[in-house]
C-alpha cells in the first residue's frame, strides 16, 4: 500500500496511530495527580513535537543520507517563519499561503547557500553553513530591523500588527491564524475521569503535515535518489568514478531539507504568529543536528524522536520548580523530603540543561546509534535473539 | 595613525584569545583527531579558577559591629580574609590584590589534571567514532560543565579585577610622535599570549616529546610501529592544550568578567578560526586567529559601520567564506584532513 | 481561546473521531463558562511566573522568582503579610485571592522569545494560569504580551524598559509597572546637567536591538534638551563580548560623556572596558570625562564590581528607600532570603500583588474586569509613593530614582546610593508621544 | 586509429616533469599494459585519462573525443571506467545496492531526480544487477555489506560494478597490488573471461610482470615520464633497453 514495503507501512502506521492518538498518550496521569506535571498533551508541545520532527526528517534527508553536516539550517527554519508571517501581516491569516510561501522561500534560499556551501566537504561544509546562518542571524537580529527598512522587527520578533494591510482579512474570519475558518487555537478539551484530553486543530494540521512529510521522507530514502544519497556519503571517490555527479545529488538533498526546516518554520508561524531572529542562532542549528543524533542519525523514525525528547525537556523538566518537588516528596519525613530535594533540585527546573547535557553524553557513550539502538536493544531482548545473531543483523540490515 | 594602532592593539587582543583557543583545538584534533565541542568549556574554566582563587583568598571570618547596621537594622558584620589575618592586613591585601597571576600557579596543574581526566574517562573512547558522535558528546560535556559552574557560581559575571600596578592604562608610542594610550593588563594579555603561543611551538619543536608528537601527528601508524607509545604522550597533549586554553581563561578574567557561558560564546568563534587557518596547522590557528581579531576590530570602527551597515556582526563570518572559498582548506591547511 | 462558529464543527470532528464508545466528553466553550480563558475551578488559582531560569538572566530570574514567592505568600495570609500591610488599597485580607487559595508555576524563559512564548502557552493550555507575568527583557516582554492577549489572559509584565512595551507594542491585557527609557531620560537629563554641566558632548555605545535604540533616543532627546551635544551613536551587536575596539574610538572623537546603552552582560563587559581604558581619568577640555549608565540594576552593578563607582543612571527602585512599603518588603525578603531584593524583584512582587488587588477589587478573574479595575487605578504605598496605572497605555506613573554607584559600600549589596527621587510629574508624557506612537491598546480579550 | 590516444601530454608538479612528451594509442579491444617501474609517471598518466589531472600539453582522445577538460563523472559516462588500486566500493552499502548504483549509473546518465518511486520498482535495473552479481559469482552475498567482504570480493565487486556500466574502455590501476598469490591468479582468470566475454578494450597498469605477461597483447614501458618502447610481450620480455630500466629489478623482486 502506498507504494512502501512492509516494514515502512507498518513504520507508517505507527507513527500514524502515535500522533493520532497523542493527546491520549501523552495525557496518562490524572490531571489532579501529582505527575500530571509530566503530562505533555497540550496543544503548544504537541505541535512542538511535530514541527520539529518535521525540522529533524528534513535535517536527516541531508546529514542521515549525505553525511553533510550542516550547522546552518535554523537560518532555513527562521526564513520560513518570516515569510509566513509576512503572509500573515500582507493577506491575512490564512495560513496556506503563508505555508507555501515559507517553502518556496526557504528552497530559494536552500538552493543559494547550497550552491556556495556545497562547493566544499566535511568539516568546511560545516563551517560555511554555520557562517552563513550566523550572518543571517546577525542581521535579522539588527540591520534588517532597522526602522527605514524592517524587515524583520529584530529582537522583540515579527508580527502581527492592527495597521498592517492584511487584503484578505474579514471581520468573519478569527483575528488569529486559521485554516479557511478554522482557527489554530481552536481546542476541543474532553473530560475523562479524572483526565482531560486536548484537541487542538492546529496540533491535527501540523500531524497531518508531519505524516506526509514523514510518508515523502520513506520514499525518498527508498527511492533510487535516495539511494545515490547514501552513495554520497558512502564513498563520493567511487561515485565519481561510476558517472554520477554527486553535486546535482547532494543539492537537491539540501534544498528538500532546506524546504523541510522552512515548513517547520512556517509552521511554527502558522500556530503562533510571531517569527523571531533566535530561531536562526547557532544554538537552533545545533539543535536539530542534536535531535538528528540522539534520535539515530540516518534512520527514518529517530530524528523524530530525538525532537521529541529534547522539546519535552525544554518545556517539561524546566517547569518542576522546588514547590512541586515539595508536594511529589511531601510524604517522606521532613529530613528526608529535603535530602531528596537537594540531590534532584539541580535536574529539574533551572537545572534542566544539566540533565539534557548528561542525557547527550549518556545516549551517544552507550547507544551509538541512537535512541533507535536503544529500541533495537529492547526489542532483541525482548524477542530472546542471541546477541552474536542480533549485531550481525543489525550492520547488515538497511538503515531504518 | 594613533586609531589604527589602537584598533591593531585591539585586534591582536581579541586575536590573542582566539589563538589560544584555536591552538589547543587544533592540537586536538591534530593528535586525536578529535572535534572537541567543550574546549570553550576549558577556556571557561580557567576563567573560573580565577575566580575561585579569589574566592579562596577572601574566605573571611565575621566579627560583629555594633557601630554599623546591614540592610535589615541588625548589627552589621564585617568580613575580615583570612589571608590578611594570618600576613597582616598589608600582605593580605597584596595577596588578593594579585589573585589573577597568581591563579596562573593555581590553574596549570587543574588544568592539566582536567584535560588528563577527561581524555582518559570520556574522549579516549571517541577515537574511532564518527565526528557527529565527537560532537554530541562533547557539546553535552560542555553543557554539563557549564550548568555546574552556574549552580555554583550564578549566571552573573564575577570581576576578577587586575592587580592595581597592572590596571592603570599605558601611554606607548611617545618616542614615535604617537600618543596611544592602552590599558595595561591589555598589554600583559597579548605579550602572554605571544610567550605561551611561542612556548608551544618551541615545546613540539624542540623537544623530543614534542617532535614525536608531531610525528604522530602525521602519521600515527608509523609512530606506533616504531614502539613508542605514541596514546600516552596524545593524553599528555590533551592536558597541555587544556592547559592552553584555561591559562587564556585566568588571563582573560580582567579583560572581561568571566561568566559561565563565556565558553559557548567563543566556541563558535574559535572553530571559525581553526576552519579558516586550515584543519590540522597549528601556524595557521594561531594566523587566523590574529587576522581575523584585527578584522573584527577594524570592522567595528565607525568608518566600516557606515559604509557597510552589519559589519562589524558579519565580519568574521563574510571572511570564513571568502577564504573558504578561494583557499579549500583554509590558509594553512593540510589535504585529506576531516574532509570525509 | 475557541471561536464559537467553528469550534462546534471542529469540536464534533475530534469528539466524533476520539470520543466513540468513551463517556460523553464534557464541553468546555464560552457558554458553559465563567466566559474567560482558565476561569478558576475549585478552591485555588493558578498564576503563572515565566521568568530566564537559564541564560545570562538566569540570577536576575531567581530573584524574581523568590519575590512571586513570596508575593504568593504574603497573598495567601502566609508570614509577615510584606508591602500588603502598606499597601494603600486594602481588599486583599491575606486569604488568597477571592477566597482562592493561589497556586503557581514556574517556567524558563531563557531570554528567547520563543522559548518564552512557548512556556507561557504550557502555563496556559495546560496548567490553566489566569495570569502570566515575568521577564527580564523587552523583547521577552513585548512577545509574552501579545500572545496573552491572543489567549485571553492577563500579563503583567516584569522587568522591561523598552518604550515599545506600553508604546508601539501595547496590549490590553499587558501592564507594565517597571520603568520606562524616556521616563530614565527625562529623570537622569536634569541630574546630568546639574552634575556635569550643560555644555556637555555626549558619545553613545547603544546595543543593537529594540531597546537599545528606543533608550538611545530617549536619552539623547532628553540631554540634547539641556544644551548636550551628541558626538556619536555606535551601534554595538547584542553578543558583543569585548567592545574595545568601540570604545577606543571615544578617545578622540572629542566627546567628554560616555553613555552605554547597554543592559546585563553587555553593560557590565562595556562598563568595564570603557574604566580599563582610562576614560574616567581623562579631561577633555578642562571637562572631567564621565560615564553614563542609563537603566542600573543592582545585580548588573554587582557584576561590574569597582567599576561602577561615582557612575550615574535610573532604577526604578531601590532598597535602601525609607518608605514604609520598601522597608516592610525589605525586611520580609530579606528575613526570608537572607539578602536584600534587587529591582526586578521588586516589580514582579508588586505587579502580583496589583493584580491580586485588581481582581478582589472587581471581583472577577474574568481579564476585562481586571483591565478594567486595573486602568487609570492610582494607589501608594508599594515602594514608588503614589503611582497611577494609565488607562491610555497601561504604563505606570511613578517617581524615578537616579543613583549613583557608591563609593564606599559597606556591604556586596551596599552599592548604589539615590541621589535624587525625581518627582512622577517630571517623568511623564503624553499618551501619544511620538517615542510611543504607532501602537494600538485594542480591546480587552477575555478568551473563551 | 586506437579508441583512445594520448599526443604529445606533458605534465610538470612544479620542477618535476612527471610526464614528458607521452604518445600512446590503445587499439579497440585488446589489452594494453602500461609498465614502469616506481615514479615512471604510471599514476599520473591514469589521473590525466580520467579527468583528475590536466595536463599541461598534449591531447587524449577518447573514441575520437577529447576527455581534456572534463570531469570524471562525464569522462566515464563516455564510456571509460576506472578500477582503483585499493578497491574503492560503497562500504556501507550491501552488494546489491553496490551493483544498483552502477546500473542506475549506466541507465539514466549523471544525474537524474528519482526521489518518489522505490529503487526496487525499477524492475529493469534490480534485474540487471542480479544478473551482473550472478555472472560474477556474488549472488550469494547480495544482502552483505561490501565494508566486511574480503578483499578479493571487494576487488571482484568493483570490477562488477564497472562492467555493468558496459564500458568500452575499462582502466585497472594495479588489480592485484597486494594480494596473494592465488587470489592474483584468480582475478586474473576473471579479467581473461572478462575479455573473452564481451568486446570491450582494457587498459591496465601493473607491477606484477605475471600478471602482466598473463594479459597483455601489448606492453607499454614507461620511465621518467616517457614511453621508452611498446611492443608485444615477447618483444618486450627480450628488450634490452628494458630489462635494463625494468625488469632486472622486478625479477630480484619477484
Amino acid at each position: 500500500m502506498f507504494g512502501l514495503k512492509n516494514t515502512d507501512l507498518r513504520l507508517l502506521l505507527i507513527v500514524f496511530v502515535l500522533t493520532m492518538a497523542a493527546p491520549f498518550i501523552l495525557n496518562p496521569f490524572p490531571t489532579e495527580s501529582g505527575l500530571a506535571q509530566f503530562n505533555a498533551g497540550y496543544p503548544d508541545l504537541m505541535q512542538k513535537f511535530v514541527i520539529f520532527g518535521i525540522f529533524a526528517i528534513g535535517f536527516n534527508i541531508l546529514f542521515g543520507l549525505t553525511g553533510y553536516l550542516s550547522f546552518g539550517h535554523a537560518a532555513f527554519l527562521g526564513v520560513g517563519s518570516y515569510a509566513c508571517v509576512w503572509m500573515f501581516k500582507l493577506l491575512g491569516y490564512n495560513v496556506v499561503p503563508g505555508i507555501l510561501l515559507s517553502i518556496v522561500v526557504s528552497g530559494l534560499f536552500a538552493l543559494l547557500i547550497g550552491v556556495i556551501t556545497l562547493r566544499r566537504s566535511g568539516i568546511y561544509f560545516s563551517i560555511l553553513t554555520l557562517a552563513f546562518a550566523q550572518m543571517s542571524f546577525a542581521l535579522a537580529y539588527s540591520v534588517l530591523s532597522n526602522p527605514k527598512f524592517n524587515l524583520t522587527n529584530g529582537e522583540t520578533g515579527l508580527q502581527v500588527y492592527a495597521d498592517d494591510p492584511q487584503w484578505f482579512h474579514s471581520d468573519r474570519l478569527p483575528d488569529l491564524p486559521h485554516l479557511f475558518g478554522l482557527s489554530m487555537r481552536a481546542t476541543h478539551k474532553m473530560q475523562l475521569g479524572a483526565w482531560e484530553f486536548q484537541f487542538n486543530a492546529g496540533y491535527y494540521m501540523c500531524a497531518v503535515i508531519m505524516l506526509v512529510c514523514f510518508y515523502l521522507a520513506i520514499r525518498i530514502f527508498r527511492s533510487p535518489f535516495g539511494l545515490m544519497l547514501r552513495a554520497v556519503k558512502s564513498n563520493q571517490q567511487r561515485m565519481n568514478y561510476t558517472g554520477l555527479n554527486s553535486r546535482p545529488y547532494t543539492l537537491a538533498a539540501f534544498v528538500i531539507s532546506g524546504m523541510y526546516a522552512g515548513l517547520a518554520g512556517g509552521l511554527l508561524s502558522a500556530v503562533d504568529p510571531l517569527a523571531g531572529a533566535e530561531r536562526m542562532q547557532w544554538t537552533a542549528s545545533g539543535e536539530v543536528v542534536l535531535m538528528t543524533i540522539l534520535g539515530g542519525a540516518g534512520t527514518l523514525i529517530g530524528p523524530v524522536l530525538g525532537a521529541g525528547l529534547i522539546k519535552y525537556f525544554e518545556n517539561i523538566f524546566s517547569k518542576i520548580n522546588e514547590s512541586v518537588l515539595h508536594q511529589w516528596f511531601g510524604f517522606l519525613p521532613d529530613g528526608l523530603e529535603d535530602f531528596v530535594i537537594t540531590l534532584i533540585y539541580p535536574f529539574v527546573g533551572k537545572g534542566w540543561h544539566l540533565t539534557l547535557g548528561l542525557i547527550f553524553m549518556l545516549v551517544v557513550i552507550f547507544l551509538p546509534g541512537g535512541l533507535i539502538e536503544g529500541g533495537q536493544r529492547i526489542g532483541r531482548a525482548l524477542r530472546g535473539k542471541k546477541a552474536s545473531d542480533a549485531g550481525k543483523s543489525a550492520s547488515t540490515e538497511p538503515a531504518e | 595613525m594613533d586609531a589604527i594602532i589602537l584598533q591593531i592593539l585591539n585586534g591582536l587582543d581579541k586575536g590573542s584569545a582566539y589563538a589560544l583557543i584555536a591552538l589547543g583545538l587544533t592540537l586536538i584534533f591534530g593528535t586525536l583527531g578529535v572535534v572537541n565541542f567543550a574546549h570553550g568549556a576549558l577556556f571557561m574554566i580557567g576563567a573560573f579558577c580565577s575566580v575561585t582563587l579569589s574566592k579562596l583568598l577572601n574566605l573571611s571570618f565575621e566579627t560583629v559591629d555594633p557601630t554599623q547596621k546591614d540592610f535589615l537594622g541588625n548589627p552589621l558584620k564585617v568580613k575580615t580574609p583570612y589571608v590578611q589575618e594570618w600576613f597582616g592586613p598589608e600582605v593580605g591585601a597584596a595577596i588578593i590584590d594579585w589573585s589573577v597571576p597568581l591563579a596562573i600557579l593555581f590553574a596549570i596543574p587543574i588544568m592539566l589534571a582536567v584535560g588528563y581526566v577527561m581524555e582518559r574517562g570520556l574522549i579516549k573512547h571517541f577515537y574511532k567514532r564518527p565526528h557527529a558522535d565527537q560532537i554530541l558528546v562533547t557539546f553535552g560535556l560542555a553543557i554539563v560543565l557549564q550548568e555546574i559552574v552556574k549552580f555554583y557560581f550564578g549566571a552573573n559575571p564575577i570581576q576578577t579585577p587586575a592587580p592595581d600596578a597592572l590596571s592603570g592604562v599605558a601611554t606607548i608610542g611617545g618616542s614615535f610622535g604617537l600618543n596611544i594610550s592602552y590599558p595595561v593588563w591589555r598589554l600583559v594579555y597579548i605579550a602572554f599570549s605571544g610567550l605561551l603561543i611561542f612556548g608551544a611551538f618551541a615545546f613540539l619543536q624542540f623537544t623530543t616529546f614534542g617532535m614525536v608528537v608531531r610525528a604522530g601527528m602525521a602519521d600515527r601508524e608509523t609512530v606506533q610501529l616504531l614502539g613508542i607509545d605514541i596514546d600516552r604522550r596524545f593524553t599528555i597533549m590533551f592536558g597541555i592544550a587544556a592547559a592552553i586554553a584555561g591559562l587564556a581563561g585566568v588571563m582573560y578574567g580582567p579583560i572581561n568578567a568571566p561568566n559561565y557561558h563565556m565558553g559557548m560564546d567563543f566556541l563558535v568563534l574559535s572553530f571559525v578560526v581553526v576552519v579558516v587557518g586550515g584543519m590540522g596547522s597549528l601556524p595557521g590557528a594561531v594566523l587566523a586567529g590574529f587576522l581575523l581579531g584585527i578584522l573584527e576590530a577594524f570592522a567595528s570602527t565607525t568608518w566600516a559601520t557606515t559604509t557597510i551597515p552589519g559589519i562589524n556582526q558579519i565580519i568574521i563570518y563574510l571572511v570564513a567564506i571568502i577564504v573558504l572559498l578561494t583557499r579549500p582548506r583554509g590558509l594553512m591547511g593540510k589535504k585529506g584532513v576531516m574532509e570525509d | 481561546m475557541t471561536k464559537p462558529t467553528l469550534s462546534r464543527r471542529g469540536v464534533l470532528k475530534t469528539g466524533a473521531a476520539a470520543g466513540v464508545g468513551l463517556a460523553l466528553p464534557t464541553y468546555l466553550s464560552a457558554a458553559s463558562h465563567a466566559g474567560f480563558t482558565n476561569a478558576p475551578q475549585g478552591g485555588t488559582v493558578t498564576l503563572g511566573f515565566n521568568v530566564p531560569q537559564s541564560g545570562p538572566y538566569a540570577d536576575e530570574g531567581a530573584d524574581e522568582l523568590r519575590a512571586y514567592q513570596l508575593a504568593v505568600e504574603h497573598l495567601n495570609g502566609e508570614g509577615d503579610g510584606g508591602m500588603l500591610q502598606t499597601f494603600s488599597s486594602k481588599v486583599l485580607e491575606g486569604n488568597g485571592i477571592l477566597g482562592k487559595k493561589v497556586e503557581y508555576v514556574t517556567g524558563d524563559t531563557q531570554t528567547k522569545s520563543d522559548a518564552a512564548r512557548a512556556s507561557a502557552k504550557s502555563m496556559i493550555e495546560k496548567d490553566g494560569a489566569v495570569m502570566i507575568t515575568g521577564g527580564s527583557s523587552s523583547g521577552v516582554a513585548i512577545a509574552v504580551q501579545g500572545l496573552c492577549q491572543e489567549a485571553g489572559v492577563i500579563f503583567m509584565a516584569g522587568l522591561t524598559h523598552s518604550n515599545d512595551t506600553t508604546g508601539k507594542d501595547k496590549k490590553a491585557n499587558g501592564f507594565r509597572h517597571f520603568f520606562n527609557g524616556y521616563m530614565s531620560g527625562a529623570a537622569l537629563a536634569p541630574v546630568l546637567a546639574a552634575q556635569y554641566g550643560n555644555d556637555r558632548k555626549a558619545y553613545h555605545l547603544t546595543a543593537d536591538y529594540t531597546w537599545g535604540w528606543t533608550q538611545q533616543e530617549s536619552i539623547a532627546a532628553a540631554t540634547e534638551a539641556l544644551g548636550w551635544q551628541t558626538v556619536n551613536n555606535v551601534l554595538t551587536p547584542l553578543a558583543q563580548t569585548d567592545f574595545s575596539s568601540y570604545i577606543a574610538p571615544v578617545l578622540n572623537s572629542g566627546a567628554d560623556v560616555l553613555v552605554l546603552n547597554h543592559y546585563g552582560g553587555n553593560m557590565v563587559n562595556s562598563l568595564t572596558n570603557a574604566v580599563q581604558f582610562g576614560l574616567r581619568e581623562k579631561i577633555i577640555d578642562g571637562k572631567q570625562f564621565e560615564i553614563v549608565v542609563p537603566l542600573f540594576s543592582r545585580l548588573m552593578a554587582r557584576g561590574a564590581g569597582e567599576n561602577i563607582k561615582g557612575i550615574l543612571g535610573s532604577t526604578n527602585w531601590h532598597w535602601s528607600l525609607q518608605d514604609e512599603g520598601t522597608k516592610a518588603f525589605v525586611q520580609s525578603f530579606g528575613t526570608k532570603y537572607g539578602f536584600p531584593p534587587s529591582q526586578a524583584a521588586h516589580t514582579c512582587y508588586v505587579q502580583t500583588l496589583l493584580y491580586a488587588d485588581a481582581v478582589a477589587r472587581a471581583g472577577s478573574f474574568n481579564p476585562c474586569a481586571v483591565v478594567e479595575a486595573l486602568e487609570g487605578f492610582e494607589f501608594d504605598g508599594l515602594g514608588n509613593g503614589p503611582t497611577l496605572y494609565r488607562a491610555e497605555d497601561h504604563q505606570c506613573f511613578k517617581d524615578v530614582l537616579v543613583v549613583r554607584g557608591k563609593e564606599n559600600p559597606t556591604s556586596e549589596f551596599d552599592l548604589l546610593e539615590v541621589v535624587e527621587v525625581t518627582p512622577r510629574a517630571q517623568v511623564e508624557y503624553a499618551p501619544d508621544h511620538p517615542m510611543f506612537a504607532g501602537g494600538n491598546l485594542g480591546q480587552c480579550n477575555p478568551g473563551a | 586509429m586506437g579508441i583512445l590516444e594520448v599526443k604529445n601530454v606533458n605534465k610538470r608538479f612544479g620542477g618535476l616533469q612527471a610526464l614528458g612528451d607521452v604518445n600512446l594509442s590503445v587499439a579497440e579491444n585488446t589489452v594494453h599494459a602500461i609498465i614502469g617501474p616506481n615514479g615512471a609517471g604510471k599514476s599520473t598518466l591514469l589521473n590525466v585519462l580520467v579527468g583528475k589531472l590536466i595536463p599541461d600539453t598534449g591531447s587524449v582522445m577518447f573514441d575520437g573525443q577529447s576527455v581534456l577538460g572534463r570531469k570524471p563523472f562525464e569522462i566515464n559516462q563516455m564510456g571509460i571506467s576506472r578500477v582503483f588500486q585499493t578497491p574503492e566500493i560503497f562500504g556501507d552499502l550491501s552488494v546489491m545496492e553496490n551493483m544498483m548504483i552502477a546500473c542506475f549509473a549506466k541507465r539514466d546518465g549523471a544525474f537524474k531526480m528519482q526521489a518518489i518511486g522505490s529503487m526496487w520498482s525499477e524492475k529493469d535495473v534490480v534485474e540487471k544487477a542480479e544478473h551482473m552479481l550472478e555472472s560474477m559469482n556474488l549472488a550469494d552475498k547480495r544482502e552483505m555489506h561490501t565494508a566486511s567482504m574480503s578483499r578479493g570480493d571487494k576487488r571482484r565487486m568493483e570490477i562488477a560494478m564497472c562492467l555493468a556500466q558496459e564500458p568500452r574502455l575499462l582502466l585497472l590501476d594495479e588489480p592485484t597490488a597486494g594480494m596473494a598469490r592465488a587470489d592474483t591468479n584468480n582475478t586474473i582468470d576473471l579479467l581473461k573471461k572478462i575479455k573473452e566475454d564481451r568486446d570491450i578494450t582494457i587498459a591496465i597498469i601493473e607491477h606484477d610482470m605475471h600478471v602482466v605477461f598473463s594479459l597483455a597483447e601489448r606492453i607499454t614501458v614507461l620511465a621518467q615520464g616517457t614511453p621508452l618502447v611498446e611492443d608485444t610481450p615477447e618483444n618486450i620480455k627480450g628488450h634490452p633497453k628494458v630489462r635494463e630500466a625494468y625488469l632486472g629489478e622486478t625479477q630480484v623482486a619477484a
